[in-house]
């Protein structure tokens, strides 16, 4: 059930450069079901901006009814999402779409996580329910530079943990291919959240892997009515998916990226 | 409430508010928010004789209290619509009005005969005014000897009323409206959106795949009550207006304007619960402003 | 900075930021607020043959994002500015563009004629789009044919460079743009204000003792940005862009769209200090886009 | 000098309903002359609202680089303006216009202030300094209602005060007229400010005698460059003022009301 909630802000606190962690409580917590869905906050009430902003949720905790989001404060929007403070309120819509797969992971299996930037925050609720239920987990997530990195120590201490930063200012310089390509991990199951660039590359070389990958598209409605989102299917070309609603997260070769 | 309910050509609306076609889809994503039978209305997402993909992504562009989408009139096609969608609308109380496009006036002739058809369609809104279709489509909606042709083509066949919906991309509303209603239209539903275009500071191209695309939104309100302050005056058919609407009070100025009814359209996306609570709020406004029945304020800035 | 000076028919310009007509004044009141030599140029509020006293009040209204004014052309008239305004202004070393209105073709030709031999005025921008006076006004600027005319006129009596500025009004604002041009127009200014309209809740009659007036602001932007991306891929005369300007990002949005310079309009009122901040962003700004003058940016969105 | 100042809030505090008291602080404080002055607030920043609300100076405390202004939280604009609380900053130009003349009020005199609703915290500033140079005020202050009546014990410290309200729920039923005439008070000077038809029937009753008007017009600038708060003066077509600039405070019988 797709709620909108008034939502109370336990807390609000800045990662990494322009980066924010924001925690929020309510009902909603409820109905969250696999890591990968998304929530679509109201940044400011009023006109300005108008729109609201599609945000991976990045952990859950059912026992507080609460849950975490982690955001890069870039925009008109996020920027004043940043600037709510403990105690306000968020006007939250969600939650949205279809997550990660989990019980495609079994036990003992290893998965890989390999996350670009923004597209981390959901691998890691994905990470703890993987690891929670006996999967081991190995993480690649992408920054651009050392002081845009946030969460190294959380992903850690869930599994190993190779960063990578564009100017190599923190881990191994350049992309997570380098340490994907250097590393040459086996893993039985693959999950991926960042930049279309970095899936395209994923494809290339995993597309005959089991596989998911977490798309992004600029947003309308966030619920499905408003066909901002879609994206072609591969090998037809008069179908489509929604990423708001059938996705964000597909099967790996299902959407003509 | 019989004090919300309107009486217009094909369609008995228990209230005036309706949501504005391509924001509400085909009404299933919505109705597991709310009941879809508390609406006045519902116009459905425009429908074509083929069935189109549309535009290529990004679709839809932020501005400033409003928004720019190039959706490209996306649809299953008028099969589609007839075997799917209408027929499971089916199971809601409310009057379907369906928005028909199409590139040559042909399209939209095979689309309104058959469309009207269809048991829960109650009345038509023709859209000769989507300017995101390359081909046809704004030149409908500009040229009003080419509206008056292709209404009077599409009445011919429609067997239930039909609204036209205007394009505000013109230097002369009234003439068009005008046209129209000589063509023998039932009703106007206005406003479309206005052309624009936003350009990203990174890349340095428009945001759009498709470069330009239609504003809606707050921002573009006052067009849209000054158009239809304008053509009410001028044309004996009823107005469905709409362009921004956000609340209670944006009604009333769109009725005080000359609507008899409203449609909400990007707002749907702010607020998913928008029409309902629109719909809830009403009575206490029209209390507030001494009146027993919502009709008796349409076009009352000029009466 | 020369990085930031912009070389146009008539006017050498420091920076590309100017304040737009009607939003301004003649400059004596910003003139308290800060040095008016830091601007690119001025573009005084529209002069027409005799002083007017223009449209009852209220005269604005504010709008989501924008706000609606029917100024009506209030000025001093020709001999007014004449003696008083321009011969003032002449302690700043900032070139003038002045705004010439009038209700007849005569009209317009008599204060051009006149205007243009003031030693300060470096170019006229004929105000052919002004939507809040009854007669003539909206007709120069809506009918190609008619705009060619008076263009035509103009530039026979001018001694410095004719910029025309054009109604967002129209449905092709291109062929506008082009008989303009084939008329022998130096340069464009757009856009003017989108005709609109506010309805007060209270009395339920027009906010605007005119009813309606000319919409500006952030809302109008994307359809600003629109025109101009259209317009500078037809005409080889320069476009001074308007429409919404609020930041350095806005100024690059236009000039990526097709503008060589910007005009600043309601945001003056918002933050009166709104333009000489604006220019002191500006080379930051280049820095950042890695490019060492201004000019390089002019139409990148479709080069 | 014109500034434009982001100004600390000192308080900001409910007097009556809808009312609200706002003390600001910053460097203005030293330009603000006359009494009936004003300045032309920013509620929010972002684009919504546009434009600057105009609020009259209510009290001006150059000690401590203070004032105070009172304004009625009804629209868009003013109600966020009364969200704002103590410790957060406003965004102020000002000061602006020309207020009430003080040496035309001799010592000795008596002046007449007449207030209606919003029109009477500029009266405030003005009685306090009226008093302070040895002139005897009366107030006659108009509200609607009981519950919208504010600042009537500040008024009765400085001279005689009598309250009217429409409906009678305090003071004298009726409007500021009713006890103006039946009380027929000597005075010198008469200063007011409130809705134009009260201006309108101060007009009719005394516009032969020394008085001072303070006008209300819609604003675009606040500061003379647009053109939209214009009216026409009395005895001359092709005249104008602006209120913004030239008033807001006129000689009675110089503004056609
Ligand atoms: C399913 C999904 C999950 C996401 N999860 C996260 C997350 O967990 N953390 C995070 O920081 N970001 C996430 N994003 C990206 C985030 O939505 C954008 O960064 C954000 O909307 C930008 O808003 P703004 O106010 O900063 O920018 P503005 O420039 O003000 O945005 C203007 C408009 O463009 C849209 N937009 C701009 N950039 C993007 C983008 N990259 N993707 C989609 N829409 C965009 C905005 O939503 C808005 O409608 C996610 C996006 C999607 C689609
Ligand atoms: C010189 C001057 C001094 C004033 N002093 C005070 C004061 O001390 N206290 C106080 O409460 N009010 C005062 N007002 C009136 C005050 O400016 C308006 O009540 C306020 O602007 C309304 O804004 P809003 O956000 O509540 O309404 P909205 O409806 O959101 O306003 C929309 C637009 O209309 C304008 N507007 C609406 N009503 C008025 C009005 N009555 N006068 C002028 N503009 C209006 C707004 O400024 C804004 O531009 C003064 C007005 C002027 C001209
Ligand atoms: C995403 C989107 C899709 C739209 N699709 C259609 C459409 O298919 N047919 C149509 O007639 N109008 C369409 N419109 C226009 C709306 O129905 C409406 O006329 C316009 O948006 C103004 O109303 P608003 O400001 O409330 O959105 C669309 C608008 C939006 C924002
Ligand atoms: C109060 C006001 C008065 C204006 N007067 C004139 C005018 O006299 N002549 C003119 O050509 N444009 C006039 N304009 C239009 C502006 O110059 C400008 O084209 C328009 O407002 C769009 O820019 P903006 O959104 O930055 O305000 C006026 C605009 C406003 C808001
Ligand atoms: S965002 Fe509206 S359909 Fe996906
Ligand atoms: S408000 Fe602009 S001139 Fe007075």
């Amino acid at each position: 059930m797709i709620q909108q909630e008034n939502m109370k802000i336990i807390s609000q606190q800045q990662l990494a450069k322009d980066i924010y962690e924001l925690t929020l409580e309510g009902e909603m917590v409820n109905t969250m079901k696999e890591p990968g869905q998304f929530v679509h906050i109201r940044t400011n009430p009023g006109l300005d901006p108008l729109l609201r902003r599609p945000i991976s949720i990045a952990s859950i905790d059912k026992e507080y009814n609460r849950f975490t989001v982690i955001y890069r404060a870039e925009g008109k929007g996020t920027k004043l999402l940043a600037m709510k403070s403990a105690d306000g309120v968020a006007d939250v819509l969600g939650p949205l779409g279809n997550g990660f797969p989990l019980n495609e992971a079994k036990e003992n299996q290893t998965a890989l996580l390999v996350g670009g930037g923004i597209g981390v925050p959901p691998l890691y609720e994905l990470s703890k329910q993987l690891n929670a239920q006996g999967v081991r987990t190995i993480h690649v997530l992408g920054f651009e530079t050392a002081d845009k990195v946030f969460y190294a120590e959380q992903f850690a201490l869930l599994g190993d943990t190779f960063i990578t930063t564009v100017d190599g200012t923190s881990g191994t310089k350049g992309f997570v291919t380098n340490v994907i390509d250097e590393h040459q991990f086996s893993f039985d199951i693959l999950y991926s959240c960042g930049p279309t660039l970095m899936l395209k590359a994923l494809e290339d070389r995993f597309s005959d892997r089991k596989a998911y990958l977490s798309l992004e598209q600029r947003m309308g409605c966030g619920i499905g009515a408003c066909f901002a989102c879609v994206c072609h299917v591969e090998d037809n070309p008069n179908g489509y998916i929604k990423v708001c609603s059938d996705g964000p997260v597909f099967p790996i070769g299902k959407v003509a990226l | 409430m019989d004090r919300l309910r309107v009486e217009l050509p094909g369609i008995s609306l228990k209230n005036p508010v309706m949501p504005a076609s391509g924001c509400f889809g085909f009404g299933k994503e919505f109705s597991q928010l709310y009941d879809l039978s508390l609406l006045g209305a519902i116009m459905i997402k425009a429908t074509t004789f083929e069935q189109r993909f549309g535009n290529p992504t990004p679709r839809v562009a932020e501005t400033a209290a409003g928004m720019l989408n190039a959706i490209g009139l996306q649809n299953p096609g008028l099969s589609g619509v007839m075997t799917n969608e209408l027929p499971w609308l089916e199971q809601f109380d409310v009057p379907i009005i369906a928005n028909v496009a199409g590139s040559e006036a042909e399209d939209y002739v095979e689309v309104a005969k058959q469309i009207s058809t269809a048991p829960n369609v109650h009345a038509l809104e023709l859209n000769i005014s989507c300017p995101n279709v390359k081909k046809g489509g704004i030149a409908f909606g500009t040229v009003p000897e080419v509206a008056y042709e292709l209404t009077k083509r599409v009445k011919e066949v429609s067997t239930v009323p039909v609204y036209v919906k205007l394009s505000p991309n013109v230097a002369d509303i009234v003439s068009m409206a005008q046209a129209i209603e000589e063509a023998g239209a039932d009703g106007l539903t206005m406003i479309n959106t206005l052309l624009g275009m936003r350009i990203d500071l990174k890349t340095g191209k428009p945001i759009l795949a498709n470069k330009s695309g239609g504003l809606s939104g707050p921002a573009i309100k006052p067009v849209a009550i000054r158009m239809i302050y304008e053509v009410s005056q001028k044309v004996n058919i009823p107005i469905i207006g709409m362009g921004g609407i956000e609340s209670v009070d944006d009604i009333i100025e769109f009725i005080y304007a000359g609507a008899s009814a409203v449609a909400v359209g990007t707002l749907n996306f702010t607020d998913p619960f928008i029409c309902p609570k629109l719909i809830e709020q009403l009575p206490a406004k029209l209390d507030e402003l001494g009146v027993n029945h919502i009709s008796e304020l349409v076009g009352r800035s000029w009466k």
